[in-house]
């Protein structure tokens, strides 16, 4: 039974893929070098033709991948900072995602967007912080967020195998999750939520690095209050019908999401939730303030972000 | 679907170098007629939303995609007709998807400013300048990787010059030596904004600041943007690298139909006469026999009202089919009304 | 009594801005010719010093506003379509909106951003009918949409007086409305949302052309149903206190958005509603689809856009 | 709050046109001791996050800043302590900065790679490659059009030769004349990239293609940096325009402090030995009397000693103001938790 770490989890998917279809390669800044774990090692492995270092030019290599998998070619690339994806919003949201559709479909474009350490990274503050994929749920990029190394394996060999541009975001406080992988490593169907811990009372929908916060706040509630933890994996297109059979179970409601709160995802569920589902109680959100911007201090950087101490505080009030 | 998938093999004979007067003349004939013919479908409200008309830069797309294989690619602008049209496209298809019919290229969802045709090697017309760039570099790139002799031509207007992605990508192209071809269509004026009060430097300027060759041509002359075409999709097939080519050139309409309704004073009279001195259709009409243009005109005429005949008896597309192709996977999202 | 345009209105606020304080200017392309009303007959007004036509270079200018306003300039930027707003995110989002927090209170970044021209224009089709608002609401981007010329005139002098970066979408839908000015026009509030119509038995939440269309699907369902029309006009900062008090009335609610379903504007309001607010019936919302891209043939690309028998179902369903 | 106003009236006085030999000293062996201070505060875990250390470019930023006045700005980079310290900060409340105390530039609320202090006319670090120089040139645009002869210096690296915006910027600058000064820190690599694996063509080919006279100086050499900077400072000054300076330079450390922890095989240690031949401190230290070097490395050391003791006595920010500042307009919005 081998512990196997989210990051290794990441490289391995990447390897796999790189290994079974010659039309995979992988793209990005120092990827070569492999300093952001996600590439370590494929260079060796795969040569400089499928491991390829670009200089930073990050708008333009975004829109050649695209142009590459207009071709035939199934390109990932590794974005470096979370906010990289501010920088090509363009070239995602504007051309990858609309070219399908625009030529009537005679096209498809097989891209996958990786960003290994989304959200906070301890003290690189405010430019290098953000968790920004409610962004692309919003303008339709498939959107996943692993929160174990099985499902880290599973999605991003699903994300590449995908004819669609897909986005992946590696919260990098899940970068050093580790998991005890008893079968073997599988592909995971994108769309699929999973649920870590059945319950009666309330459902937590945790997004990411959040899921293992949910499961100990779930762990150190149990005697009390019974809670189920859902974890969507993929935010969009997101799970409707694993929720709502979750919801005719507990009929409560909290998303712990770390997004800002206007217009995140956890504003999604609830939406959703309160038009279309079984709800005994308003339901709750556990995000980022409106607006947020991380402060470099840790202290402060912590406290923006949504902790155990407000899940806790908004299970008991769902359960009021 | 139609896949794109780059072949190795040539999938079409190269065109003879030799330029050939007729056909060329023919292409210029046809944008020149396809676009009036256009105009007046906006008028008449069939084409909704209006167009950027190529009228007078005919020779640079002509001149260009003479040169092009079958199997070679190019990507297109918002003054795209001219262009897919001289790739190769069914204009009476161009034409359908202008009109938004279900015959159109991209089967009435793209419209002027998104026209594609993958079965000629036309990865689209994009509505953002500079934005098709580095997808044709992408292409060029794949190709490269393929081993495939496939060059890719990239269109992009003077006002594309300070878009930052067009420079990031003209260093990429030059760094890993790909088989595209620069083709700035510089008509003076990126909408209101002379070339000269928005460009420091010139164009040529930009592609030697990359190491990349380039040659400054007589847009209005579609032989001269043949022989300049033509060494630049050599030196990309044969593995030298890419060339960034400027075509002086001149645009006789409106920047977009809806300038028609506007008043602007950006131009002059004066300076559309000048340039009417030198219209690309008699510079090069004039080299060929009298009545072999006439003859051609004649036939222009005919394939135009035949195209205008298949838009109007087409189809439109059903709108409960609006979000068809929004996902290649096949995927579909929630509408946005309540259901049921 | 005066007619005046929507398209007019927020032409007078900016030369009315331009003519009271020095520190303002307009820069974008072609804003000299004015060719998209906002900025039509400024340049011979006020020259071209303050009416500045840029090249095609849209993150550099924007982030070159920036720069202007830490020097206490307050630069208004035109951006001729809406998806120019993805090319510039990085800009606004990163830079403009993180500058005053990161650097600990020592600057201010008063720019304005104006899309004269939202949404769908017809048969502009994929990439120039975008309706991005909720991008920005979610990053915490000042952001406003208004329904009518008056509103059009007063957001956008508060806009360029508030201190914060800030963003107006002008509706292509909504260029043309012409609204009865018998008042003097003044600033409106950032914030402060605008009840049109009473009405006890749902409140509809429109935004910007579409409160046109609630207020014409209020009038129709008259006899039968009492419809509250509630307009934001500024989409974030959101008018809670008025949403809640309007629900404390209707308990009921529907939300009628052009932004793309997942993740959009109509997502916060029925979550916070769901949250915090009065509902005595399951909330709906009418919005464009899922990851929507606009389709150029007229009628599909009309049956993306909400409407007002996708909006009268809404209040039925509401009703049961 | 340190309103920013642009200001016709200088607000200090000229530099001495020639050169201060010790003063320039004194300037680079601060950065090199408080690098060396801020290395060790990494390791003990009082600097969280790490840094992106200056070692070795010492001569770049003191010999370009020596040469503005106080109410000249400057926009730095990820790699920004150097300019910070060279533009005038109190290293105090730098070191205090980088330790997330209240004290510090930004309040603790921006750390290292958003130091910014607009009392002496820094408008900042940035974190984002090539993010810095548009902002820059819009200072210098405000400056330009109030009428003041203030200039801006704009730093940023080889790699950010790569990103369009500052590409996009150059032309701006260029065309509008601003008084701006773009620095390029070329230390040969981004990250582990080599530039000549970056970078087609040259920097200064890349300034040529805007029209912007450029100068590539020995960045080991503060004399030399001091005499380039000069010249562009004062054509900035006098209407004249930007000027690039490509300064060659090298960094003796890891690109950031997490790469001590990973094994990186981009350079040679033999690269790194043949730079370390020409420090710039011994470069220039050569030139002054070595009693007085001697003095000023003391001078230096308790200074340092001085603003470590100040740090560490410094109070942290309070939590519950860990979003004051967000909005200039004191708004606020809604928290992320339940409320009550
Ligand atoms: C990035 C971007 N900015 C602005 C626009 C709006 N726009 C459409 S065409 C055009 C002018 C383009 O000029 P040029 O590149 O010279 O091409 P031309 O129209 O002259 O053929 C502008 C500003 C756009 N489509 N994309
Ligand atoms: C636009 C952007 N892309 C990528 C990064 C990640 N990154 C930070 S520093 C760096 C290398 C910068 O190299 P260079 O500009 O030469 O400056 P140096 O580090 O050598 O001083 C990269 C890629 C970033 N911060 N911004
Ligand atoms: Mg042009
Ligand atoms: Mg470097």
């Amino acid at each position: 039974m081998a512990k196997l770490s989210y990051a290794k989890a990441l490289n391995r998917a990447l390897a796999d893929e790189l290994a079974r279809d010659p039309s995979v390669c992988v793209l990005g800044e120092d990827v070569a070098a492999g300093i952001a774990q996600f590439t370590l090692g494929l260079a060796k492995q795969f040569g400089p033709d499928r491991v390829i270092d670009t200089p930073i030019s990050e708008q333009a290599f975004t829109s050649l991948a695209t142009g590459a998998a207009l071709c035939g070619m199934r390109p990932v690339i590794e974005f470096q900072i979370p906010s990289l994806l501010f920088l090509v919003f363009e070239q995602v949201a504007n051309q990858a995602h609309k070219f399908s559709l625009m030529t009537g479909g005679q096209v498809k474009v097989p891209v996958t967007y990786v960003v290994p350490s989304s959200g906070s990274r301890e003290g690189w503050a405010g430019q290098h912080s953000d968790h920004p994929y409610s962004l692309f749920a919003h303008v339709g990029i498939k959107t996943i967020v692993p929160a174990m190394p099985s499902d880290a394996y599973g999605l991003l060999v699903s994300a590449i195998r995908d004819d669609d541009p897909t986005v992946i975001f590696a919260p990098a406080l899940a970068m050093g999750i580790r998991e005890d992988v008893t079968t073997e490593l599988v592909p995971i169907p994108i769309g699929q939520a999973r649920v870590h811990r059945a319950g009666e009372d309330v459902t937590v929908v945790a997004v990411g690095h959040l899921v293992s916060a949910a499961l100990a706040v779930a762990e150190e509630l149990a005697g009390e209050i019974s809670v189920e933890v859902f974890d969507p994996r993929t935010l969009y297109p997101f799970d409707w019908a694993a929720l709502a059979a979750s919801l005719d179970r507990t009929g409560r409601l909290v998303v712990i999401d770390d997004s800002n709160r206007m217009c995140g995802f956890g504003a999604e569920v609830l939406a959703t939730a309160a038009e279309e589902m079984r709800l005994v109680a308003p339901p709750r959100r556990v995000t980022r303030p409106d607006g947020a911007v991380l402060p470099f201090a840790l202290a402060l950087d912590r406290v923006v972000q949504p902790g155990r101490d407000q899940l806790v505080a908004a299970i008991r009030a769902v359960m009021k | 679907m139609a896949e794109l998938v780059v072949d190795a093999r040539p999938t079409g004979p190269a065109p003879d170098p030799a330029p050939d007067p007729a056909e060329l003349y023919r292409g210029m004939r046809l944008i020149r007629s396809f676009e009036e013919c256009a105009l007046g479908l906006v008028k008449s409200g069939e084409i909704v939303g209006g167009i950027h008309p190529y009228i007078g830069e005919e020779a640079v797309a002509v001149g260009v995609c003479a040169v092009l294989r079958p199997d070679d690619l190019i990507t297109s602008t918002h003054r795209g007709h001219g262009h897919v049209l001289a790739k190769g496209s069914d204009p009476r298809r161009m034409l359908a998807e202008l009109c938004g019919r279900a015959t159109g290229l991209n089967r009435g969802r793209g419209g002027s400013m998104h026209a594609a045709d993958v079965s000629v090697g036309i990865l689209g017309a994009n509505a953002i300048v500079g934005g098709a760039a580095p997808i044709a570099a992408g292409a060029a790139w794949a190709a490269k990787r393929a081993g495939a002799d496939r060059v890719v031509a990239t269109f992009f207007g003077d006002g594309a010059l300070n878009q930052g992605v067009l420079l990031e990508t003209m260093n990429l192209a030059a760094l890993w030596a790909l088989p595209l071809v620069f083709v700035c269509e510089n008509n003076g004026y990126a909408t209101t904004m002379a070339t000269a009060s928005a460009v420091a430097g010139t164009a040529a300027g930009r592609a030697a600041a990359f190491g990349l060759p380039s040659v400054t041509v007589d847009g209005m002359d579609v032989l001269a943007v043949h022989a300049a075409s033509a060494a630049a999709v050599a030196a990309a097939r044969d593995g030298s690298g890419p060339t960034f080519i400027e075509a002086l050139t001149y645009r006789y309409g409106p920047h977009h139909t809806i300038e028609q309704r506007i008043r602007l004073a950006y131009r002059t009279q004066e300076e559309i006469d000048q340039w009417r001195q030198r219209d690309p259709l008699d510079v090069h009409g004039a080299r060929i026999p009298p009545g072999q243009r006439e003859q051609i005109d004649a036939e222009i005429t005919e394939l135009i009202e035949a195209a205008v005949e298949f838009a109007r008896s087409s189809p439109d597309p059903d709108p409960k089919d609006a979000l068809e192709f929004l996902y290649a996977s096949g995927m579909t999202g929630r509408s946005g009304a309540v259901d049921g």
